[in-house]
């Protein structure tokens, strides 16, 4: 059993702490501290995904208690997959930190920021339904730090606003969580999955009450219509940064979707069969809908991207509803995508708020600094997040499209992910001509005092870094998608995992 | 022995159950607050003092072997008791007694509730 | 070279203008340049082979899975639209280093271009249907680019979007057509689609492929009705209207229902669509065309109307239009590269590019004026130019094509060419015939030869084409032609074929020409005068609806009322968690129930009546609090009656620190809840709310009354609890051992927790608004006099040592009895706690020395390293030992990893509840609090009292 | 020498009796433990307690402490009399000033904490000087009488042992 | 008992979502509160109810109650305790940034800086 | 006879708890409702007690303590509240 599992929790989780024993007040160590961290982090994920990619999933049994009765971390390709997206995402966004000094305007940024890498890593390893509860609150509670990091009236009505919702989610996911402990007396998701087939019928009602409840809570965290109400105002409101981060959040609720409903409440459990895919679609198109539209009606840059955010989801949840291994090999690479898109926009809008003094998108400006620049990033930006070529988002959408075939009526999902495209460029056609054209309409005026001229190039290599993942993805997707049809091919067949628990067998 | 033991132990309850009912009947019975306060702080101290020698009884006698941890409740209860008493009546006084209706007291300052010292900013 | 080559090279050569503008205009456009050249040079050396008849492959492997490779391919069609995109490339290229001028960023404009020629050249090149997608939508992105050119414009801005939205929802559904194309194919290679036509056309989807592909190239073409963009794409610098508006990107659409020719076209409804579309818009653009003022719109219009012939020509379905087609695609390209351009001459150097403001040009720009005339001449179908050959075989395969009584398809046609010659003639009369005026906003001459170089080699082009049209195009239109067929033609080219009808046909076109430019001056006066439907304005106010529409969908959806959001969340979770119960199956369990006793009742009766008061009595905040403890003091014996009396500990610690937490808060809070929703929304409220009670109540009901399904993964912890985790109590084994990896991760949020407190602490007090409104913040009750009592003093310096010593027994005890980390924590914060509400904060906290931060990160920290210390026996994380030690003279007494683990439980809790304490005093004090030096307010004894200061 | 590591003897010997009331049984393995406690918390919260209140009669202490548990059982059955028995109109509460002798506050607390605890008194507050204790009576017809006896009952023992 | 407990957690899951949905930050956190009792007390009971058999192993213990949802309600209980602590304080900087403690973000942002 | 007067006494006690619940209910201010709060933990801690003498087992009391901490604990929170309302100043 190799430990190198839980480096992505502990690493993070030790640094954490160490930040703020050490070097709370000394912000310099406390960034290259931060960094080599998240450099480790990423250089520990890349060897997990090398680890997963050569073998089945792995198990390992904290405190050495055999499953199901401890808790267990269990590395397969789908979660080193994320924890890698992760990584990066995170190398990216804790370079635009640095640059733009965003972590000086607050406390504590880096230990948040650690903490929030702990929460979101451990949710992606576990292999513990109660952990996943607890891993939640963890990412949860470090995102509320991030997310008011530097304040302001409006930010901290928003946060509120976050908390609440989402302490509303973990509520429900404990309620979730004790239903189904009560009526399977388990919380080892292996051990679920071996139980929840084996029911006897009179449970099937509750069974599924649990498991719609799940599929609620982790609609939260996904934005899924109509839990999608927390997102706007957060992403919008928060550092965008720290929106940037967000990006792999609402992933976390992706990934758990996709866990729970091919590992415990798969399509063919007799007791549950395909009724959450039933729920899932409708709310996927929904989800895509108001997005989409979202990005057309918004009327500030950060709060367009948070609807980009939304309509992302809704692709992948639609990609992901049949819960098929085509379609979620698609997804996977959609979800990748999707991911390092939505944050370098949010990085982008960032670059745009800090140089405009303004998120609106129709209040007069005269060009900002680097107006080129930025324009060409948002450019790339948008082309990635509305799926046109030649970035990985039309490969992404061209593979759902084409997944999509296969799994039954496919018209009305083909139609939404068509038209609500053609939303969200006229509406990101009409943001960016705002922003990046319409200030030439007067001639350029002195950039006033108030808005340092941010010239620093960290800023723009974060940004860098993230469009080319895009090429990168745009590129190898060839060998990508192979991987990733392996990797829906693992999720989709639970038997390994379950094997890979040794759990001990029932004494009948 | 035992039976003595049992004896004891019963009229203990017995003393404390209604003691502590009084205590809770002042309560509701007294007409304000200020007379509320006296019934709770005094019966209902000695109701539970009189349950837990009950118990320590109890246990020494009858059950498992003496234990003493009633003796420390009952000696936090009685250490706090007025400590309590003392904070609600001053509330009561700041919320809701006419000043004019408290004695003088006789040595020349305020009563520190009434004091407006503390206002002071300095 | 390599057709892959040949397709990057205008891409790599995109990304030196940019770079390379600071050297200069001239360096940047020459990389341009040589990167176009060289592309050429490449198509070139593949022509013979290609007019051989032979067709270049290459393939690259993409994405074999999707079947998207990037495969191209070369063949006559492609040589033809390669070889114009590439070759009218080069002279925009040359005329544009002159026409803009030094103000206009002349790097990104060759950057835009050479991305958009990469684009076209990808396309034409594609031998994969997604790829070409590819190629197809870039063009969109790259026109969108160069139309938005000039940023300050809002005709500009305005026309990108436009041309944008309008493009690229055909791409949208042109991606859905070729899918479904390739699925019904069985690749997405065109070279096996092309090979499919008899699968295809029997396919039931063959009419919605169709109809989506169509719809791609007719947006793409600005095919009727999509004609509307085109004309506003003209706000773009002229040499992008020669270059996209004429000569290439227009003719994408062209070349794809060209190059699908073979397995889209003889069908009815390809006929009817395509040929219907066409002509319609040949005639439509016609006469607007001859309506117009403006150089370039006219233009634009006419090159939708010539655009709208070519479609009709394809729509025929025949092998002869299909050469007519491709003939007339090279003429228009020349004749109208060259008018686009010329047009930008006039515009440059008169200032101005409208008929109206113009004329007698003729003696100033004499180059121009010929160049026009040959161009314009062409475009009339005047011999002996290229224009006139291709529209005597225009006229020819209509008369063909209406041979079955289709009279008004011979009529229209007609018409069409009429306003074709009528608008022709007009830009020669009204723009350089004529007397020259004296109020042209420049002084127009002819430019330099830089500037008239290309279009001049283009008219050239025409008169040469136009002579010999055999001997310099056939062999290029005989192998486009027979790739657009898939099969050999026969190209007939020539000026004289006697006197068919289509001569008769041609000659009354001319004729109308003439008189309707004679007659111009009335017409145009109707033709203002009759109210006909804008385009633009339609599509302004449609875009504006929707957008409109959009902004009042996702505002009013995401109002930002967080009680809304909440209430559909209660109402949705309700919903389907009884939508899911409700079609399963439910066996209503038979476990023997718990006996129902007096005493608990009360407690029920307590917890309930609390609860509905908290609904009526809550806008008194803190009567609240008191209500909201007796519900907590109820749910704790709840626990305890129920055998679990860890919980109960916990929960009464836990309740007491949140009371305080509040009550620091509600201290700056308005302490009443103003009353503001309606009765309605209370009811709402009430029921919604309701429901979520019941439905709870309910599950819980049922999960209460049933036995587990299998045996519970517990008895395994209630069995191992002593031999495994050395510990009697289960619960904390469970917490510290079996599950310590939750603990783990749960004290991290309670650190997590307090250094979140903290920091916004400083961020609110580091300046700003929180920070004005605490400097002038006056306490919003009557405050008593005295601050801390004496007595409260006194009884805490009891209270606190013994309250210490629980604390280390409750700790201690943990691992077998209740108790542990957590609660002995919680009762030493607890213990503080009252030592600074009776001597105050500042006093307390100035007589220790602990650091809360150093506490909650030495907390995690250390139950971190416990874990991580199983590593060096080469255990998993948090791998727990125990033993039991002996050192004189205590007792043996056991000592267990689990017990440190439990250490930074304790630790991080201490340290997180005291931050925050400290946090909000901070607040306080800010807000004006003073801080007391003496412990108590009055000391009697002390020699002076009374003291008390900052 | 002695102070230093014993600021608060009677505190320490309070924490090690605690201890072992705690542990709920006599080892020596436990005194050990209780022993360092003892010594160690006193220490860690001496800062809280500066001044060192001498104690000087344990004797009388205990003495005084068996006089308050009696008068609280009687206290009780008094209180009982007037919550059950007496009519509300009958009732006559009232307000009296006890001025102090004492001077020492643990002294004064531990007078206040024995108004309270016996009968129909509460110490309700302190006068601002510290030399007066408000009391509020339950049922007094004669309020005089009231300070009379906590003098000399209660307030007399006090000065004796503290002062 | 089972039917008190039911509808003891129901009867505080209605009260915590009520006062959850008044416009104001406090009734919010104390509904929140309420909340997390309802769902521990939930959680409790997904382990059925047992009396005075509480999960210390001793010699003569015959039976004892389901250990492992109280160790969940431990870990929920402290878990929420932090969401609580920040959530007040969070209610708290915005009341003093913007003036005022509704949580609804409607109408203009009068409070935007 | 000792379950006679066990009973006896949680009947008292339990019954105290109702007349507590009452003066939380129906006041005519905050403190005395904290007075109500405040015996109504005492009337908790006796029945407590008085279930570890049914039950047998001592398990109960360290519960019992610190129900008497913490009631202590916020009782005084609650009345410097009303009457300074910063707890900690
Ligand atoms: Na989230
Ligand atoms: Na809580």
């Amino acid at each position: 059993m190799s430990h190198w599992i839980i480096a992505p929790v502990v690493l993070p989780a030790v640094l954490g702490p160490l930040i703020v024993l050490l070097m709370r007040n000394d912000l310099t160590l406390q960034r290259v501290f931060s960094l080599a961290g998240t450099l480790a982090l990423l250089a520990i994920s890349v060897a997990l995904l090398a680890a997963a990619s050569s073998a089945g999933p792995e198990v390992y049994l904290l405190g050495n208690w055999p499953a199901p009765f401890g808790i267990v971390l269990v590395l397969d390709r789908l979660s080193a997959l994320l924890v890698l997206l992760t990584a990066m995402l995170a190398v990216a966004v804790l370079l635009y930190v640095i640059g733009t000094g965003w972590d000086a305007r607050g406390r504590h940024f880096h230990a948040l920021f650690q903490f929030q890498l702990m929460g979101i890593c451990g949710a992606f390893l576990t292999g513990d339904a109660f952990n996943l509860f607890v891993f939640f609150e963890v990412l949860l509670i470090a995102s509320y730090g991030l997310m008011i990091h530097a304040g302001g009236g409006a930010r901290l009505r928003a946060g509120v606003q976050y908390i609440a919702y989402n302490l509303a989610g973990s509520t429900l996911f404990l309620f979730a969580l004790a239903t189904v402990y009560s009526v399977t007396g388990t919380l080892n998701m292996a051990d679920l999955s071996v139980k929840i087939a084996a029911l006897p019928e009179g449970d099937a009602a509750l069974i599924r009450v649990a498991g719609v409840l799940f599929l609620i809570v982790f609609a939260v965290k996904g934005a899924l219509v109509p839990m999608q109400f927390w997102l706007p105002n957060t992403y919008a409101l928060a550092p965008g940064p720290v929106a940037a981060l967000f990006a792999v959040m609402t992933k976390v609720g992706a990934y758990a979707i996709l866990r729970f409903f091919t590992l415990m409440f798969g399509p063919d459990v007799p007791a549950t069969g395909t009724f959450y895919a039933e729920i899932l679609y409708p709310a996927a198109l929904l989800t895509l809908v108001v997005g989409m539209v979202g990005i057309l009606g918004a009327k500030g840059l950060a709060r367009l991207v948070a609807f980009a955010a939304i309509g992302s989801m809704g692709t992948l949840f639609l990609g992901m509803a049949p819960f098929s291994p085509q379609t979620t090999a698609a997804v996977l690479y959609y979800l990748v995508h999707s991911t390092l898109a939505t944050a370098a926009l949010f990085l982008i809008a960032d670059m745009v708020l800090e140089r405009r003094g303004t998120d609106t998108l129709a209040a007069p400006r005269p060009p900002i600094p680097q107006n080129g620049l930025i324009a060409a990033l948002f450019f790339a930006g948008a082309i990635a997040i509305a799926g046109l070529p030649p970035l990985s988002g039309f490969v992404g959408k061209l593979l759902i499209l084409d997944a999509l075939r296969n799994t039954g009526p496919y018209v009305l999902a083909w139609s939404a992910i068509l038209i609500t495209s053609l939303i969200a460029v006229a509406g990101l056609a009409r943001a960016g001509s705002l922003l990046f054209w319409k200030a030439y309409e007067s001639p350029p005026e002195p950039v006033p005092h108030d808005i340092p001229p941010p010239a620093r190039a960290l800023p723009f290599v974060a940004v860098g870094l993230l469009l080319a993942g895009l090429v990168a993805m745009t590129v190898l997707a060839g060998p990508i998608m192979g991987w990733m049809e392996e990797t829906a091919a693992q999720v989709h067949d639970p038997r390994p995992w379950i094997d890979a628990h040794a759990l001990p067998q029932e004494e009948e | 022995m035992e039976l003595i033991a049992e004896v004891v132990v019963s009229l203990l309850l017995v003393g404390a159950g209604f003691f502590g009912l009084v205590g809770s009947f002042g309560l509701l019975k007294l007409p304000d607050t200020m007379t509320r306060l006296h019934a709770p702080t005094k019966a209902t101290t000695l109701g539970v003092g009189g349950v837990l020698i009950a118990s320590m009884v109890y246990f020494a006698f009858l059950g498992g072997g003496l234990s003493w941890h009633e003796f420390l409740i009952t000696l936090f209860l009685f250490l706090t008791a007025p400590v309590s008493a003392l904070f609600i009546a001053k509330a009561q006084i700041h919320r809701a007694v006419p000043p004019a209706d408290l004695p003088p007291t006789g040595t020349g300052a305020e009563w520190a509730v009434l004091d407006g010292k503390a206002e002071a900013r300095d | 070279m390599s057709l892959a080559l040949i397709a990057a090279l205008p891409f790599l050569g995109a990304l030196f203008p940019g770079l390379m503008i600071r050297a200069g205009r001239g360096p940047s456009a020459l990389a341009a340049a040589a990167a176009n050249a060289l592309a050429l040079l490449g198509l070139l050396i593949h022509a013979p082979a290609v007019l051989r008849g032979e067709v270049i492959h290459t393939r690259i492997e993409w994405l074999p899975g999707l079947g998207m490779d990037a495969n191209f391919f070369l063949d006559g069609l492609g040589l033809l639209f390669a070889g114009l995109i590439l070759g009218i490339g080069l002279l925009i290229i040359l005329y544009a280093r002159y026409y803009l001028s030094k103000s206009d960023p002349m790097g990104q404009f060759y950057t835009y271009l050479m991305l958009f020629q990469g684009a076209m050249v990808g396309i034409v090149l594609s031998d994969n249907i997604l790829v070409l997608l590819v190629f197809w939508e870039l063009t969109s992105l790259s026109s969108f680019l160069l139309i938005g050119y000039w940023k300050h414009l809002p005709e500009g801005r305005q026309g990108a979007r436009m041309a944008l939205i309008v493009t690229a929802s055909g791409g949208l559904a042109m991606i859905a057509g070729m899918l479904i194309l390739g699925h019904v194919a069985g690749s997405h290679d065109l070279s096996v689609i092309l090979t499919q036509a008899g699968a295809i056309q029997a396919s039931e989807w063959y009419l919605p492929a169709l109809l989506l592909i169509l719809l791609g190239c007719f947006t793409k073409s600005a095919q009727f009705p999509f004609h509307f963009w085109l004309p506003h794409a003209m706000a773009a610098p002229t040499p992008v209207s020669a270059y996209l508006h004429s000569a290439t990107m227009v003719k994408a659409g062209l070349f794809l229902m060209a190059r699908l020719w073979p397995v889209l076209s003889g069908t009815a409804e390809w006929f009817w669509l395509v040929a219907g579309a066409g002509l319609i818009t040949m005639v439509i653009g016609a006469v607007i065309g001859l309506f117009k003022d403006d150089l370039k719109a006219l233009l634009a219009f006419s090159t939708v109307s010539h655009l709208g012939l070519i479609t009709m020509l394809l729509g025929f379905g025949t092998k002869a239009a299909a050469v007519a087609a491709v003939f007339h695609i090279i003429a228009h390209a020349s004749f109208k590269a060259a008018l686009f351009m010329a047009a930008g001459i006039v515009d440059h150097e008169a200032g101005t590019r409208d008929i109206k403001r113009l004329g007698g040009l003729r003696t100033l720009m004499p180059v121009t004026f010929a160049i026009v005339a040959v161009a314009a001449l062409s475009m009339a179908g005047i011999p002996p130019l290229n224009g006139f050959l291709s529209k005597e075989m225009m006229l020819e395969e209509v008369l063909h094509a209406g041979a079955g009584g289709g009279w008004l398809l011979v009529v229209l046609a007609t018409v069409g060419a009429a306003f074709s010659v009528a608008y022709s003639f007009r830009l020669i009369a009204h723009v350089f015939l004529g007397p020259v005026r004296s109020d042209y906003p420049h002084h127009p001459h002819d430019p330099g030869f830089g500037m008239w170089a290309a279009p001049a080699l283009l008219a050239v082009l025409v008169v040469l084409i136009g002579l010999w049209p055999m001997t310099l195009a056939g062999g290029i239109v005989a192998a486009a032609a027979g790739a657009v067929t898939g099969g050999a033609v026969t190209v007939n080219i020539h000026h004289w074929h006697g006197l068919v009808p289509a001569l008769f046909l041609s000659i009354v076109a001319v004729g109308t020409g003439l008189v309707l430019v004679g007659g111009h001056r009335r017409l145009d006066a109707i033709w203002t005068a009759v109210p006909r439907p804008e385009a633009k304005r339609i599509f302004d106010a449609i875009v504006d609806a929707c957008a409109a529409v959009a902004r009042g969908f996702t505002d009013g959806l995401h109002n930002g009322a967080l009680t809304r959001y909440l209430a559909i969340f209660t109402l949705g979770v309700v919903v389907a968690g009884v939508w899911a119960f409700r079609t399963g199956t439910h066996a209503p369990g038979d476990r023997l129930l718990t006996e129902i006793a007096p005493v608990p009742v009360v407690a029920w009766v307590a917890l309930v009546i609390c609860s509905v008061l908290l609904m009526v009595l809550h806008r008194d905040r803190l009567l609240a609090l008191v209500l909201i403890a007796v519900v907590g003091l109820m749910v704790s014996i709840t626990f305890i009656y129920l055998s679990a009396p860890d919980l109960a500990l916990t929960q009464i610690s836990v309740e007491v620190v949140t009371v305080v937490l509040m009550l620091l808060a509600l201290n700056f809070l308005p302490k009443r809840t103003p009353v503001e929703s309606g009765a309605s929304k209370r009811l709402r409220d009430l029921i919604v709310a309701g429901a979520a009670g019941v439905g709870v109540a309910a599950l819980a009901y049922a999960l209460m009354t049933r036995d587990f399904a299998f045996p519970t993964i517990s008895d395994y912890h209630l069995a191992h609890s002593k031999s495994g985790g050395g510990g009697t109590n289960v619960v904390n084994v469970i917490l510290v051992d079996f599950r310590g990896y939750d603990t783990f991760g749960e004290i991290t949020v309670v650190g997590i927790a307090a250094l979140l407190v903290f920091a916004l602490t400083e961020t609110l007090l580091r300046g700003g608004r929180a920070n004005r409104r605490l400097l002038a913040w006056v306490p919003d009750q009557r405050r008593a006099g005295d601050r801390h009592p004496m007595m409260a003093v006194i009884a805490t310096r009891m209270i606190l040592p013994v309250a210490l010593v629980v604390g280390v027994y409750i700790f201690l005890r943990g691992h077998n009895d209740p108790g542990g980390g957590f609660i002995a924590g919680l009762v030493v914060a607890i213990a503080l706690l009252m030592q600074y509400m009776a001597s105050g904060f500042a006093w307390a906290d100035a007589r220790q020395r602990l650091d809360y931060h150093a506490l909650i990160g030495a907390g995690v920290f250390v139950a971190g390293l416990t874990g991580i210390g199983a590593w060096f026996a080469g255990r998993p994380f948090l791998t727990s030992d125990y033993g039991y030690v002996r050192i004189p003279p205590l007792e043996e007494f056991e000592l267990a990893t689990a017990a440190i683990f439990d250490l930074g439980v304790f630790l991080t809790v201490v340290g997180a509840v005291m931050l925050m304490l400290a946090s909000l005093t901070r607040i306080a004090i800010r807000a004006g609090e003073t801080v007391n030096i003496e412990p108590m307010d009055v000391d009697p004894s002390a020699p002076s009292h009374g003291t008390e200061g900052r | 020498m002695l102070r230093r590591f014993f600021p608060h003897p009677w505190l320490s010997l309070l924490l090690i009796l605690t201890w072992l009331l705690l542990v709920n049984g006599f080892a020596w393995g436990s005194l050990v433990f209780a022993v360092i406690l003892g010594v160690g918390i006193p220490l860690l919260t001496a800062a809280y307690w500066p001044d060192r209140p001498a104690m000087r009669h344990p004797v009388k202490f205990t003495a005084y402490i068996l006089l308050v548990i009696y008068d609280i059982v009687v206290a009780n059955i008094a209180v009982a009399k007037i919550v059950l028995f007496m009519p509300r109109a009958s009732l006559r509460p009232a307000w009296v000033s006890v001025p102090l002798d004492l001077r020492k506050p643990e002294a004064i607390s531990l007078l206040a904490g024995t108004i309270t605890m016996t009968p129909g008194t509460v110490s309700a507050d302190l006068s601002a000087d510290g030399r007066a204790i408000l009391v509020h009576c339950l049922h007094a017809p004669d309020p005089d009488a009231v300070v009379a006896d906590i003098k000399a009952r209660y307030e007399s023992r006090l000065k004796e042992m503290f002062e | 008992m089972e039917i008190l407990v039911a509808s003891a957690i129901g009867v505080i899951t209605m009260t915590g979502i009520y006062l959850v949905l008044r416009l104001r930050a406090f009734p919010m956190v104390l509904g929140m509160s309420l909340l997390t009792y309802a769902v521990n007390l939930f959680i409790f009971a997904s382990g059925r109810l047992s009396i005075d058999m509480p999960p210390i192993l001793s010699p003569d213990g015959a039976a004892y109650v389901d250990p492992l949802p109280q160790a969940l309600v431990l870990t929920s209980i402290v878990i929420s305790f932090g969401m609580t602590a920040v959530m007040v304080m969070m209610a708290l900087g915005a009341f003093l940034e913007t003036g005022h403690d509704r949580i609804d973000m409607t109408g203009p942002q009068e409070d935007e800086q | 006879m000792i379950e006679a007067a066990l009973t006896f006494a949680f009947g008292c006690f339990a019954v105290g708890l109702l007349f507590t619940l009452y003066r939380v209910a129906r006041s005519d201010g905050v403190p005395d409702r904290v007075l109500a709060l405040d015996t109504m933990v005492v009337n908790v801690i006796a029945l407590m007690v008085l279930y570890g003498i049914y039950a047998g087992t001592t398990i109960y009391f360290e519960a019992a303590l610190l129900f008497a901490m913490t009631g202590f604990v916020s009782t005084i929170a609650y009345a410097k509240f009303m009457l300074r309302g910063d707890i900690i100043e």
